[in-house]
């Protein structure tokens, strides 16, 4: 069982000035079953568009994703195809993510007898479980999401998502929002359960730090396209792309202290993405950035075994 | 901790205790007149008592035909709760139906109900009312419905605006990608959140159309004499206020609590509804 | 940052204005063609009965209403785009004519109070907001309750009554004076029935207010405001009452576009000779081109209104494109 | 020691309604020409106390107790001129959300201008001066940027309009409630590398809050670390940073991934959640997640003493054998 997105643009056309933008160019994806996908990118990189084009949100203006080989989104009605419920997305804001007027444990039962995976006096016990298994006391079911912390919505996030018994979760950015030492616990639960129920896992963030401790293979994106790629080791400990390095280097340690991080910042900011830049979009920061780079397109190629980059600059 | 039920936040709220106490007043009024328990008969007239000031035998005095103007008050309040319940009840029914399927299904559908909530929207209220009520007549019936008419439009945006945005909620995103059935994503995850501002709304309006049935009894063009109305009582009391001060100040007394009673009501109702409001 | 684009943004605007103006027509139409009876039985009321089939069949040729509902809408269309309104079947004269003597009358009537209404409106909703849950500010509510509850014409009446009888002084008992005629007689006429509409106008505009006052001072660039060491009477009246303008530049909009209609009643009581009362008159005698022309003139008063107030929100407010 | 340039003493902030306890009796100074770092998680009360200093806090709180002297004033008790003459002046302060911390409906010249103004009345090279700080902060194009209102103008290049309002008239003291968070990193290290750069060329002070560990410790001099409204630990940065004291912050660093992280390890996790500060009355706050805590610690409220390298509010602090 693998999840392949082949080359899927999605353009959106703005209301009001009627402009065109290209949240994703081309992106291409294969990750085979178990396996963690940690892509990284800063705002307008299109990493929450993908998340939306994974879990059949919406249809890609070009290209395909299939998870075992069948087309997420069914074209015929418009909608995600019934039968993938396979793939579940947790999302970003804890407030957000639950029904405010729907008890916890209704949401749950909710969707076990949507699709009838536990016979109804089976469904109690099963919420049980499930609150169990993410780290929530039972007894607190018949609670509303305003009545919890925000690491606890997550983790029942969690528990709806695992309910219908996925094979793969997309995580957009699951952590962010929480505060520090509750964002650790929640990060050991997803890699239990990653082990416990052998979930393959696509976490999305703009925190390297947090991808680096739970991802197997790792995607850079910067303004809708894959600039690096490759295993962690790989792209973590040898990166080469100019804009994984400046990521990288932009991220603050707090091991390395009093020390000058902040002296040489990338310059300039995120395009506007209804005005792309010629070429690769990066060349206007990029410090290693040639005449040329403002022409050509830079296709993703292998530079070592399983690491790929997407600059003509990097040999 | 037992749950707090929304009774418990909207007894909280001053002036939602109040209006409720004015509004239940007011409904008993009109319960009571409909099953004929009035002081006197409304219509029955004992000239020999007209333009009577207040007195034990008629409270509120008697008109220019001797009849008991707290029966009239009573009999016309009692029209004016039927118009208002009638004309909000339709309104909200169509109004919320077409706001949230022109609000979740969008384009072409959403266009039309914004074009044609615009079209009502370009005529004041009274107006309209005034225009249709000319075409159909003056019954209570024809009554409720050109107010039915004039507040449809309210409603559809009343359910339009949320709907549009509890509709990117995650939580709806999330039950979408679990795989739930369009009814079902209406009925149990968007519907329950956007109820709030509709039912603030059904009690604003209440109050509005007893301002708008009474303007048009007023007008001559509601209730017909020798029908008892709150507007055309107002509208008699003219020629008579300046010595028989009583046939103009219990309607007008009347309408004013019955108004203020449901707009009170509404902001208990808004205290209550809405969880940022409600005081922890 | 693409400036802003005035012409696509004003074209769909104006587009969107001619489908609403176009879709009232067809209201309009359909609402005053829903009759029982129709123009004939209307205006002669129980004679008809007496006409031969011949006379009727020429009375409803000389009213058109032999032609099919298309036919007669598009007739009614023609003639309403070149300014042919119809006429008054009762005295003959021609529905422009009589609009062009009492459109004035609304108009002014609606602007006096409006203008009234809208300081009324601010002054109390700020008075209000000043020191919210405090007794002014209760005060400010109760007013501004009170204003909504009690009913234009009960207002008017009890106004004419006190007036005319306590105080002897009703100008509007005379014969109406328009500001050409006699500018300081029109005052006084205009006085009482604009304090009636502008209570009307002031209790929406005082919530409005104290509401977009009471959001504005927890907005983040207050706190900004105070901590540049601005004086607190510049940051109260450049940055919260001018962000609280916003919603009150709209408000006061679509609360003028109902003065309009309200003045129905108003004109009514005071006798005022404004386009309400022609509608009033018409309905009562059952004049149905008057009754049309005269609803569809108030409603494209309406929508020039809803425009003009969205190009002066456009202007105080950069963020709209 | 030279005199501090600000001393704030047992300050304590409460709920105006219910007087719920939300900032605790905290004392610290700052010298001239000193960054200092302020960390906690929400709810820990380190935005309201740098609010406390410009008398800056949202309605429905107020400071109940304490004193903030500075320049021979005391902030919490002088008189509102007073203070508003400093607001922005002497001490300026910088806030988290770009989005909505600049007047929607007015040019951006026009609201640095109004600092000049307020402080100093008219003066003509007032637009000349804006300019200049406009290209001191990295605005590319300040007479376009002058004239634009914002929301024409990125999260990143906010925050430059509001670092150069605040540092338009030289102040003393520079507050930062976490101005970079709510950016993208790469734009995040461009700003702390302008502040970093100004703060030197001017030899200005600093009070920075923040949650992100990682920011303070390559900004600052010295570090408060705050929980549930009271100050657990002081010290220097590279004290608090390799050898905390307090269990707190330990646990806090400890739960932070590291550079040298291999990837599917566990990171170590402090159960539970803090405590709301009115709820802990005479004990420590961290007891109910300390692994440390014994009855002691449930019972009477640890009060910061010093040690070998930093000051801790403790009884049985991480350099001590437990």
């Amino acid at each position: 069982m693998t999840l392949a997105i082949t080359d899927v643009t999605k353009k959106y056309k703005i209301r009001t000035t009627g402009a065109q933008v290209n949240a994703l160019n081309g992106v291409t994806i294969v990750l085979p079953a178990k396996q963690t996908l940690g892509i990284v990118g800063e705002s307008g990189c299109g990493k929450s568009t993908l998340a939306r084009m994974i879990t059949g949100l919406e249809q890609p203006t070009a290209g395909t994703v299939t998870w075992n080989n069948e087309e997420i989104f069914d074209k015929a009605k418009n909608m995600l195809s019934s039968k993938h419920s396979k793939i579940q997305l947790v999302f970003q804001d804890p407030y957000s993510s639950l029904n405010p007027r729907q008890k916890i444990g209704e949401a749950l039962s909710e969707v076990l007898t949507v699709h009838k995976l536990v016979e109804k006096s089976a469904i109690p016990a099963r919420i049980d479980e499930l609150l169990t298994e993410v780290g929530i006391s039972p007894d607190l079911a018949h609670r509303y999401p305003h009545q919890l912390s925000g690491g606890q919505r997550q983790r029942v996030s969690i528990a709806r998502a695992l309910a219908s018994q996925p094979d793969l979760l997309v995580l957009d950015e699951p952590v962010s929002a929480l505060d520090v030492s509750v964002r650790a616990e929640v990060m050991n639960l997803l890699i239990d359960l990653r082990e416990r129920l052998g979930l393959t896992y696509i976490f999305i963030s703009h925190d390297l730090s947090m991808i680096r401790h739970i991802s197997d293979q790792i995607a850079v994106m910067y303004l809708g396209r894959i600039v690096e790629s490759g295993s962690w080791d790989a792209v973590l400990e040898n990166p080469r792309h100019p804009y994984t390095r400046a990521l990288i280097a932009a991220m603050p340690d707090h091991t390395m202290v009093g020390n000058d991080l902040y002296e040489a910042p990338l310059a300039g900011e995120v395009p506007d993405p209804a005005a792309m830049p010629s070429g690769c979009a990066f060349h206007l920061r990029c410090p290693i950035a040639v005449p040329s780079c403002a022409v050509n397109i830079q296709n993703l190629r292998e530079v070592e075994e399983s690491h790929l980059i997407a600059c003509q600059e990097v040999k | 901790m037992k749950e707090k039920t929304w009774f418990s936040y909207y007894l909280k709220s001053i002036s939602g205790v109040i209006g409720g106490i004015l509004v239940l007043v007011m409904f008993t009024i009109s319960i009571l007149s409909a099953l004929g328990i009035t002081p006197h008969d409304p219509l029955i007239q004992d000239p020999v008592n007209a333009l009577q000031g207040p007195s034990a035998q008629y409270w509120f005095g008697t008109d220019q035909f001797g009849r008991d103007i707290l029966s009239r008050c009573m009999d016309g309040m009692r029209r004016s709760m039927l118009v208002s319940v009638v004309a909000v009840s339709i309104a909200t029914l169509v109004g919320v139906i077409l706001g949230i399927v022109g609000g979740y299904f969008g384009k072409f559908l959403d266009g039309f109900v914004v074009r044609f909530s615009d079209v009502i929207f370009a005529f004041p209220a009274i107006l309209l009312a005034l225009a249709i009520v000319n075409s159909l007549g003056n019954s209570w019936i024809d009554t409720s419905l050109a107010i039915a008419v004039v507040y449809t439009p309210i409603f559809i945006r009343v359910a339009r605006g949320p709907v549009l945005s509890v509709k990117e909620m995650d939580y709806v995103k999330a039950v979408r990608i679990l795989g739930f059935s369009t009814p079902k994503v209406l009925f149990s995850h968007i519907l329950p959140n956007v109820l709030p501002p509709i039912v603030i709304q059904v009690a604003l309006s209440m109050s509005w159309a007893i301002l708008t049935e009474s303007g048009l009894s007023f007008l001559g063009l509601g209730t017909q004499p020798p029908d008892a109305s709150l507007g055309l009582m107002v509208s008699e009391a003219q020629s008579l206020a300046a010595f028989a001060w009583w046939t103009l100040a219990f309607p007008s007394l009347f309408i004013t609590i019955a108004v203020v009673g449901l707009n009170l009501v509404g902001d208990g109702l808004r205290d209550s509804l809405d969880p940022a409001r409600r005081s922890s | 940052m693409n400036k802003r684009l005035p012409s696509t943004v004003f074209f769909t605007r104006l587009a969107s204005v001619i489908t609403t103006l176009f879709g009232i027509s067809i209201f309009v139409f359909i609402v005053l063609r829903v009759i029982p009876g129709d123009s004939i039985t209307g205006s002669l009321g129980i004679e008809t009965g007496a006409l031969t089939p011949e006379q009727i069949e020429s009375l409803r040729a000389y009213y058109g209403i032999d032609k099919s509902l298309f036919g007669q809408y598009f007739s009614w269309m023609g003639s309403f785009l070149t300014g042919d309104f119809g006429f008054a079947y009762s005295n003959g004269v021609s529905v422009l004519e009589l609009t062009k003597s009492a459109l004035p009358v609304t108009i002014q009537l609606a602007l006096f109070g409006t203008i009234f209404g809208v300081i009324l409106g601010i002054s109390v909703g700020m008075f209000s907001a000043s020191k919210p849950g405090s007794v002014r500010d209760f005060a400010g509510q109760f007013f501004g309750l009170l204003a909504l509850a009690v009913p234009g014409f009960v207002l008017a009446t009890t106004l004419v009554t006190v007036m005319a009888n306590v105080f002897g002084y009703f100008p509007n008992g005379f014969e109406y004076m328009s500001p050409w005629e006699d500018p300081w007689m029109n005052f006084q006429q205009m006085m009482f029935p604009s304090l009636v509409l502008g209570i009307a106008v002031a209790a929406p505009v005082m919530r409005t207010t104290r509401s977009a006052l009471l959001e504005t001072v927890d907005k983040d660039f207050i706190r900004t405001a105070h901590g540049k060491g601005v004086k607190h009477r510049v940051v109260q009246f450049k940055h919260v009452l001018r962000n609280s303008l916003i919603p009150i530049v709209t408000m006061t909009g679509i609360q003028f576009g109902y003065l309009l209609g309200g003045a129905v009643i108003t004109e009514k009581i005071f006798a005022m000779p404004g386009m309400g009362r022609q509608i009033l008159d018409a309905i009562n005698k059952r004049e149905y081109a008057t009754v049309q022309s005269s609803v569809m003139i108030f409603a494209i008063m309406f929508v020039l209104i809803n425009l003009i107030t969205d190009i002066i929100y456009r202007r105080i407010d950069p963020r709209i494109k | 020691m030279s005199s501090p340039l600000i001393k704030v003493s047992n300050l304590t902030v409460s709920t105006s309604d219910d007087n719920r306890t939300l900032v605790n009796s905290v004392s610290f100074e700052i010298a001239p020409g000193e960054a200092v770092g302020v960390v906690g998680e929400s709810g820990s009360g380190k935005t309201l106390t740098a609010l406390s200093l410009l008398g800056l806090l949202p309605r429905g709180v107020q400071a109940t107790a304490g004193s903030i002297s500075y320049d021979g004033k005391d902030l919490l008790h002088t008189d509102s001129e007073t203070l508003r003459s400093i607001r922005g002046n002497k001490i300026a302060m910088i806030y988290q959300d770009p989005m909505t911390a600049l007047n929607p409906v007015m040019r951006l010249g026009a609201q640095l201008i109004e600092v000049i103004e307020s402080h100093e009345g008219q003066s003509g090279d007032a637009t000349e001066r804006v300019l200049t700080a406009f290209s001191d902060v990295g605005i590319p194009d300040p007479k376009r940027a002058y004239e634009s209102y914002p929301h024409e103008f990125s999260g990143g290049m906010r925050q430059r309009v509001m670092i150069a309002m605040a540092l338009l008239l030289s102040p003393e003291l520079l507050i930062a409630d976490e101005p970079t968070t709510a950016l993208d990193v790469t734009i995040q290290q461009q700003i702390l590398a302008l502040v970093m750069h100004e703060r030197r060329k001017r030899n200005m002070s600093m009070l920075w809050i923040t949650h992100d560990l990682g920011v303070v410790a390559n900004l600052v001099d010295r570090v408060i670390v705050m929980y549930a409204g009271r100050i657990v630990e002081v010290g220097s940065v590279k004290d608090v940073f390799t050898n905390p004291q307090h269990p707190y912050t330990a646990g806090l660093l400890a739960s932070l991934p590291k550079a040298s992280d291999k990837n599917r390890t566990r990171l170590v996790s402090i159960p539970g959640i803090p405590p709301k500060p009115w709820t802990v009355g005479e004990s420590c706050a961290f007891s109910a997640r300390c692994t440390r805590a014994d009855d002691q610690c449930r019972t009477t409220l640890p009060l910061l003493r010093e040690n070998s390298s930093t000051q801790a509010a403790c009884f049985h602090l991480m350099g001590e054998k437990r």
